[in-house]
């Protein structure tokens, strides 16, 4: 049956390109346009943050002032001098002062100083913390997606058969287990019933004394504490992968490409890699993006089960003891980390699709 | 695709379509989805369990010294967790306060994700721009981390609090979705043909493009639901809801509390909401994956 | 003559893509009178869509002005457009997307019946719609109605849109390639059908096509619009411009089309175009659009100025300096001195 | 039903200027008894139905049908490149190459067959848009099809490549760099036309070659084809819904409805002495362009067969004017009705081209 690109279709569709870019306004550049977009939405989240913590009814840093001054007898000067110096906002200018205030600190990387632990930076407690999460997290994350692709592909490649029967089962039901709740169980059942880790010894990021150094030992014993929290971020994780997978191979198996690539009788194992798994991967770049703050957002939750020392578990101390300075601030840093994580996805991205590079 | 013809002048056709028919969709449905059939039975039974339950399984929730820890019983086959209270009791009563606000916050968030979402579509201009930009900024931030920062602001004491905070945080995946879809089904041509016929935009809507998209909505709508079950147990966990009532996050939360991680004896009081949770979640997928058969009229009617 | 049912004056239709702003529709003026057959044929990139989408009224023009009855349809008031709205109808190319998954049959053509209390009352509205499924050969009607689309064969999909077209008695249809997905055997029944709309409904029709051969069959008694990377570049009664065709791309197009006989399509002469790209809407060449793939083109004129649509007698208007300047001086404007070779092969350079 | 095989020809039967049976010239490709399978929710549907087919070395042979008529799947079938769920339930292929061997297709085992695709038979597919890698560049898919069959001259491909570019009239120095999403839909398909020709393959297949292109390009494709025909000796097939392209390029038409081939003849009786009633209702439905007169067309009432529900006796029965009881009990065979004219109707011998007789029965009959 004949089908007609007629060229209404195309030159909407290009019209539709032009409504976007005209809105993106000069950004012509993808590059530029994504850079643009990470930007704006940094600043979206610190201004919220800002609004949320100054003028929500009894904000945080009315309610640190009043008990400052109703338990330590402080003037109200002396108090928001003392909430100045926590939340780098000075409560006397007018709002838009102190919001570009904020602004400027944020900018220069002060984010004010710890209500809980008084004289540490939220800076430097974010420094202590990070690292370990993005090295859980990030290990966490290649793992399952590498894995999670490749179970996915030879799943869409036997698909209706056993393997592909019985992986689906145990994606669906890992992907249902909340990662807190498997990290529970996970102590639970092999740690205390089994008895087969020694679930105490390997709290924290490091064993005590171990210094932090470029050494085998160090990445020995660092992977050591790190193994549980990311044993839990790849299991609830590697369903999504898998499924998804699955579904952009046997898009890609069904290709006409794909077809022709055999019909000219190209090795299979050459049109598995060359042709299904490179066009069936590059769509889940796409997912990679609000995947990583999904994971991310589990750490919040894992890491203090397993006491893991990463920005997590302070986030959630701080959340237990209402520390609102350096809630926001780990916030921000969150946000920042997963938008620039987002960000290198969709480069990484944009470098493996000839057509999206072409674009540029 | 095969092409069904009506001037069939053979007998044994139009016999052979009635046949057809006669195949009732659901045997149709289970023959060719089976786990979506199990994830349908799996959630009737833990709907049954949560709502119907309560008024056969009887009891109170009172802390009771002498049972605590206590064994499983025939009267209470779960036992009895850190303060003597009777886990099946627990399990039975609290998953019904679970459902709900996840159903309560899901039917908000969906309402949010369709209303804005075939508004931004339909309308466009700067209104969309608005909509696009505060989506992608709510979607950059992790949901649950926003949530914990919400509801640490906000002080939560009911359930429908809770429920309003999640759905607030769930809609900007499904406005998008809708979005896309509304704009790319408002250029179909039947929807065209709808425009010239000058049928209005109300009837457009409701009658030509949302009809398309019910199962799309659905299975989003039962998504939302898993996202609000997570994150719902997640807020009970980081203690950000006020305790009470009868509640398996609840659970999850005193059991944690009490270090039930540590002590083999508590292990059911905190195995038991777990495992309830993980059958929802699971029945939810299984249920959401089989919604895109159950509205398709190709099943119905070959 | 009296007034014409619609007028389009001077369509022109800019897009602003991101390679800059391309014309999609350049200066296209066509007038139709109730019951006739104007098709405007072209490959893609044409411009004909764009001009059905504006004469439907589902496109504003960048320039010029659709008139139905003498009024501006894009400055009409609410009642006014209304009435227009229902007078016009568009069927589309594509069976399988234009109806309405969801629906049966009877629901879709019930709709507009209802909306617009064309009828009283459900019983009523059955029985009209078993008379537009009647009206369009789909019968007994009874076999229809509580069917899905997808339970339809392309062609009688197809019927379905032209009866929900007919439900608000339309004076117009554009029909937007409607036969170009239906198989062979059935397509000429497909075509009879909106003939008979034609004949005896007094239904005038806008045509869009790409293939010469539905016109000649189609629009026989009418009337022909050859568009070409959105200008018109020729047009004239159909029998005059099917077998004598002027603009070397009518002619082109003509010659190019396999003929289902052997001998004579094995025999029939070709036109051999000097370039085989379709220009790109982003970069139209200077002059007049067609001269880099002409072999007639002369240089210092056709790559400079644009050829208006010239009447040339005979009801035939052509866009083309040569075949003018030949009927100017007495030729019959088909007997065309190839450009010579050295020409051609310089120009092929830029 | 499809037992006609080659000694069921009726002798003698020809008119003068019908072309002698060839005996000289070797088979290529036998198709016999073919049927090809597809699972659905609804039971199996038989999609080709008993094709029997002979094909000469050297010929262009076009296999015409509408939509739904098997003509794609049944040159799927031959380079064993069904979509999944689809099977050959029955049925040889078989294949003579140009040292005279001969073997099964459908019975060859899976490693020999990997060798026989490409290099002795190749294949463009319908939308060539898509049918080559978005990812990788058109030397590289030259380069990798060579690779697959042991040639590793890089300079050798390369010429060879730039070579067939020019014989499809392509710029080299463009094309050959060049990501298929640079390209247009005209030249992606004139690249796989390339591609098909490689590994100088002795039997090419092409599917809808022409199909959603613009006219002036299809004029391209077409006057691409003829001119590789006159300048490397191949056997084609080509699969097309547009009877026009068959009478412009092939020596030998099939016709094909409802999954059978219903007539097989040289290119010329196949328009001008057409055997079977559906050969001619659509001859009767393509109006000519050339010529200043009106041609009345005549449509085939009714419409395609339902393949999960097909009418009893011949496929084309509902809608043939000449039909009677035994159409309705027995499907006809493919026979020979003289000078190597195959055809599959009980009433051959009556069936003109006379548009009345359709005419008479559309008004009969209401148009579905």
């Amino acid at each position: 049956m004949a089908t007609l690109v007629t060229d209404v279709a195309a030159i909407e569709e290009e019209e539709d390109v032009v409504r976007q870019s005209r809105l993106k306004g000069f950004l012509g550049n993808y590059f530029l346009r994504r850079l643009f977009r990470a930007f704006l939405t940094i600043f979206f989240v610190s201004t919220l943050t800002f609004f949320l913590v100054r003028l929500l009814p009894g904000s945080p840093v009315d309610v640190y002032i009043n008990q400052q001054i109703q338990q330590y007898g402080y003037t109200y000067e002396e108090a928001s001098n003392q909430a100045r110096s926590l939340f780098s906002i000075d409560v006397e200018q007018p709002l838009l002062l102190q919001y570009l205030d904020y602004l400027k600190n944020l900018v220069r990387g002060d984010m004010g100083m710890s209500i809980t632990a008084p004289g540490t930076s939220v800076a430097s407690i974010i420094e202590s913390r990070i690292g370990w999460t993005i090295f859980s997290v990030g290990t966490a994350l290649i793992i399952s997606f590498v894995l999670g692709s490749f179970i996915g592909m030879l799943m869409a490649y036997w698909r209706g058969g056993k393997f592909d029967g019985f992986m689906s089962t145990f994606g669906a039901i890992t992907g249902s287990i909340p990662d807190y709740q498997l990290a529970l169980l996970f102590i639970v059942i092999f740690g205390v019933r089994m008895g087969l880790f020694p679930y105490t010894q390997m709290r924290g990021a490091l064993s005590s004394g171990q210094q932090v150094e470029f050494s085998f030992a160090f990445v020995q014993d660092a992977l050591y504490h790190a193994i549980m929290p990311i044993l839990v971020y790849v299991f609830v994780s590697i369903g999504g992968w898998m499924l998804l997978m699955k579904s952009t191979t046997i898009q890609a198996l069904e290709e006409d490409f794909v077809t022709a690539a055999r019909a000219r009788g190209i090795p299979e194992w050459r049109i598995l890699v060359f042709y299904v798994g490179r066009n069936a991967i590059l769509p889940l770049f796409t997912t990679l993006t609000v995947s990583i703050g999904f994971v991310v957002g589990g750490s919040l939750l894992v890491e203090p089960i397993f006491q893991y020392q990463g920005i997590g578990a302070r986030l959630f101390e701080s959340i237990q003891q209402r520390d609102y300075s350096t809630l926001q601030g780990i916030f921000l840093m969150i946000t920042v980390s997963v938008v620039a994580a987002n960000l290198i996805a969709d480069l990484l991205y944009s470098r493996l699709d000839p057509r999206i590079r072409s674009k540029g | 695709m095969a092409e069904a013809t009506l001037n069939t002048s053979d007998p044994t056709a139009a016999a052979v379509e009635v046949e057809m028919r006669k195949k009732s969709f659901w045997r149709v449905f289970v023959e060719r989805n089976k786990a979506g059939a199990f994830g349908i039975f799996l959630l009737t039974v833990i709907l049954l369990l949560t709502f119907i339950g309560p008024f056969f399984v009887h009891g109170e929730n009172r802390t009771n010294v002498s049972l605590i820890y206590g064994g499983p019983s025939w009267a209470h086959p779960l036992g009895f967790d850190h303060s003597g209270r009777d886990i099946w009791y627990q399990i039975v009563h609290g998953g019904r306060s679970v459902i709900l606000v996840a159903f309560l916050a899901a039917l908000m968030a969906t309402a949010i994700g369709v209303i804005l979402g075939s508004l931004a579509a339909m309308i466009g201009g700067k209104f969309d721009v608005a909509m696009l930009t505060i989506s992608d900024v709510v979607l950059t931030v992790p949901t649950i981390i926003l949530l914990a920062v919400l509801a640490a602001f906000v002080r939560l004491n009911s359930p429908v609090q809770l429920a309003l905070i999640l759905g607030a945080t769930g809609w900007p995946v499904l406005l998008l979705a809708i979005r896309s879809q509304v704009l790319s089904l408002k250029e179909r041509e039947y929807v065209e043909a709808a425009r010239m016929l000058d049928l209005g935009m109300p009837r457009i809507l409701f009658r030509e493009v949302l009809p398309n998209m019910a199962s799309y909505i659905l299975i989003n709508f039962v998504f939302n639901m898993r996202g609000a079950v997570y994150g719902q147990v997640a807020l009970y966990f980081l203690g950000l809801v006020s305790l009470s009532g009868v509640n398996w996050g609840i659970m999850i939360q005193e059991a944690f509390r009490r270090g039930a991680v540590f002590l083999p004896a508590s292990m059911m009081g905190l195995v038991a909401p777990i495992f309830m949770i993980v059958m929802l979640m699971w029945s939810l997928i299984l249920v959401a994956r089989s919604l895109e058969d159950v509205f398709n009229p190709r099943l119905r009617e070959p | 003559m009296n007034e014409p049912l619609m007028s389009l004056q001077n369509l022109t239709r800019t897009f602003d893509t991101r390679g800059g702003r391309i014309v999609a529709v350049d200066n296209v003026s066509f007038d139709l009178h109730k019951g006739d057959i104007l098709c405007l044929v072209g490959e893609s990139g044409s411009g004909k869509t764009t001009v059905a989408r504006m004469a439907g009224g589902m496109l504003k023009p960048s320039l010029g002005k659709v008139l139905f009855e003498g009024r501006d349809i894009n400055a009409m008031g609410k009642d006014d457009f209304k009435s227009y709205r229902q007078a016009v109808q568009i069927i589309h190319q594509d069976p399988y997307a234009s109806l309405n998954p969801v629906q049966t049959i009877g629901e879709i053509i019930r709709a507009p019946l209802l909306h617009h209390k064309l009828v009283k009352g459900r019983r009523e509205a059955t029985q009209r719609v078993a008379e537009l499924l009647e009206l369009v050969d789909l019968s007994p009607a009874e076999n229809y109605i509580g069917k899905y689309p997808h339970q339809l064969s392309g062609g009688q999909r197809q019927r379905v849109s032209i009866a929900r077209a007919m439900t608000l008695n339309p004076r117009m249809i554009i029909a937007d390639e409607a036969v170009s997905m239906v198989d062979v055997s059935t397509r000429v029944s497909l075509l009879n059908t909106m003939l008979k709309l034609s004949n005896e409904l007094g239904v005038t029709f806008m045509f869009i096509t790409h293939d010469l051969s539905v016109v000649k069959y189609f629009g026989w008694e009418g009337r022909v619009g050859v568009m070409y990377v959105g200008k018109l570049v020729e047009r004239g009664r159909t029998p005059n411009l099917i077998g004598r065709s002027l603009h070397p791309y009518t002619r082109a197009l003509a010659a190019a089309i396999p003929e289902a006989d052997p001998d004579l399509t094995r025999s029939k002469e070709k036109l051999q175009l000097r370039s085989l790209d379709i220009p790109n809407l982003n970069a139209l060449p200077s002059g007049c659009v067609f001269h880099p793939r002409c072999p007639y083109w002369v240089e210092g004129l056709c790559d400079v100025k644009s050829p208006p649509l010239v009447d040339v007698g005979n009801g035939r208007e052509v866009a083309c300096h040569v075949v003018v300047r030949n009927i100017q001086e007495g030729g019959n404007g088909r007997d065309l001195a190839p450009t010579s070779e050295e020409l051609r092969t310089s120009s092929a350079a830029d | 039903m499809s037992d006609a095989t080659k000694d069921q020809v009726i002798p003698d039967a020809r008119i003068d200027d019908q072309e002698e049976p060839d005996h000289t010239t070797p088979t290529i490709l036998s198709i016999e008894d073919m049927w090809v399978e597809y699972k659905t929710p609804h039971g199996w549907l038989q999609a080709v139905r008993g094709a029997t087919l002979d094909i000469k070395r050297g010929e262009a042979v076009a296999l015409i049908g509408e939509s739904g008529s098997g003509k794609s799947t049944l040159g799927f079938a031959i380079l064993r490149m069904l979509a999944r769920g689809a099977r050959i339930a029955k049925g040889k292929a078989i294949f003579t190459n140009s040292r005279g061997e001969s073997y099964d297709l459908v019975t060859l085992p899976d490693k020999n067959f990997r060798e026989f695709r490409w290099s002795e038979c190749s294949m463009t597919f319908q939308a060539a848009q898509n049918s080559l890698n978005p990812v990788m560049r058109v030397k590289d898919t030259f380069w990798e099809t060579a690779k697959a069959h042991g040639k590793r001259n890089h300079k050798e491909i390369d010429e060879r490549t730039l070579d067939l570019l020019r014989k499809v009239q392509l710029d080299p120095r463009r094309v050959f760099d060049a990501y298929p999403h640079e390209l247009s839909g005209g030249m992606r398909q004139r690249v796989s036309i390339a591609l098909s020709l490689l590994l100088e393959p002795d039997l090419v297949i092409l599917d809808e070659p022409t199909t959603a292109l613009d006219i002036l390009t299809q004029r391209a494709i077409i006057d691409v084809v003829k001119n590789l025909r006159e300048q490397l000796d191949f056997t084609l097939i080509f699969i097309s819904h547009d009877l026009s392209l068959a009478a412009e390029l092939a020596d030998r038409v099939a016709t094909m409805y409802g999954g059978e081939i219903v007539e097989y003849a040289a290119v010329r009786d196949t328009f001008y002495r057409p055997r079977h009633p559906y050969t001619v209702g659509l001859l009767n439905a393509v109006p000519p362009i050339v010529g200043e007169e009106f041609t009345p067309l005549t449509a085939i009432p009714g419409s395609t067969p339902n393949l999960l529900d097909m009418p009893s006796g011949c496929p084309f029965h509902p809608r043939c004017p000449y039909h009677t009881d035994i159409c309705i009990r027995e499907d006809p065979p493919l026979m020979d009705v003289g000078g190597n004219h195959l055809t599959a109707c009980h009433h051959h011998d009556k069936v003109t081209r006379d548009p009345e007789i359709w005419e008479r029965m559309t008004a009969e009959e209401a148009v579905g």
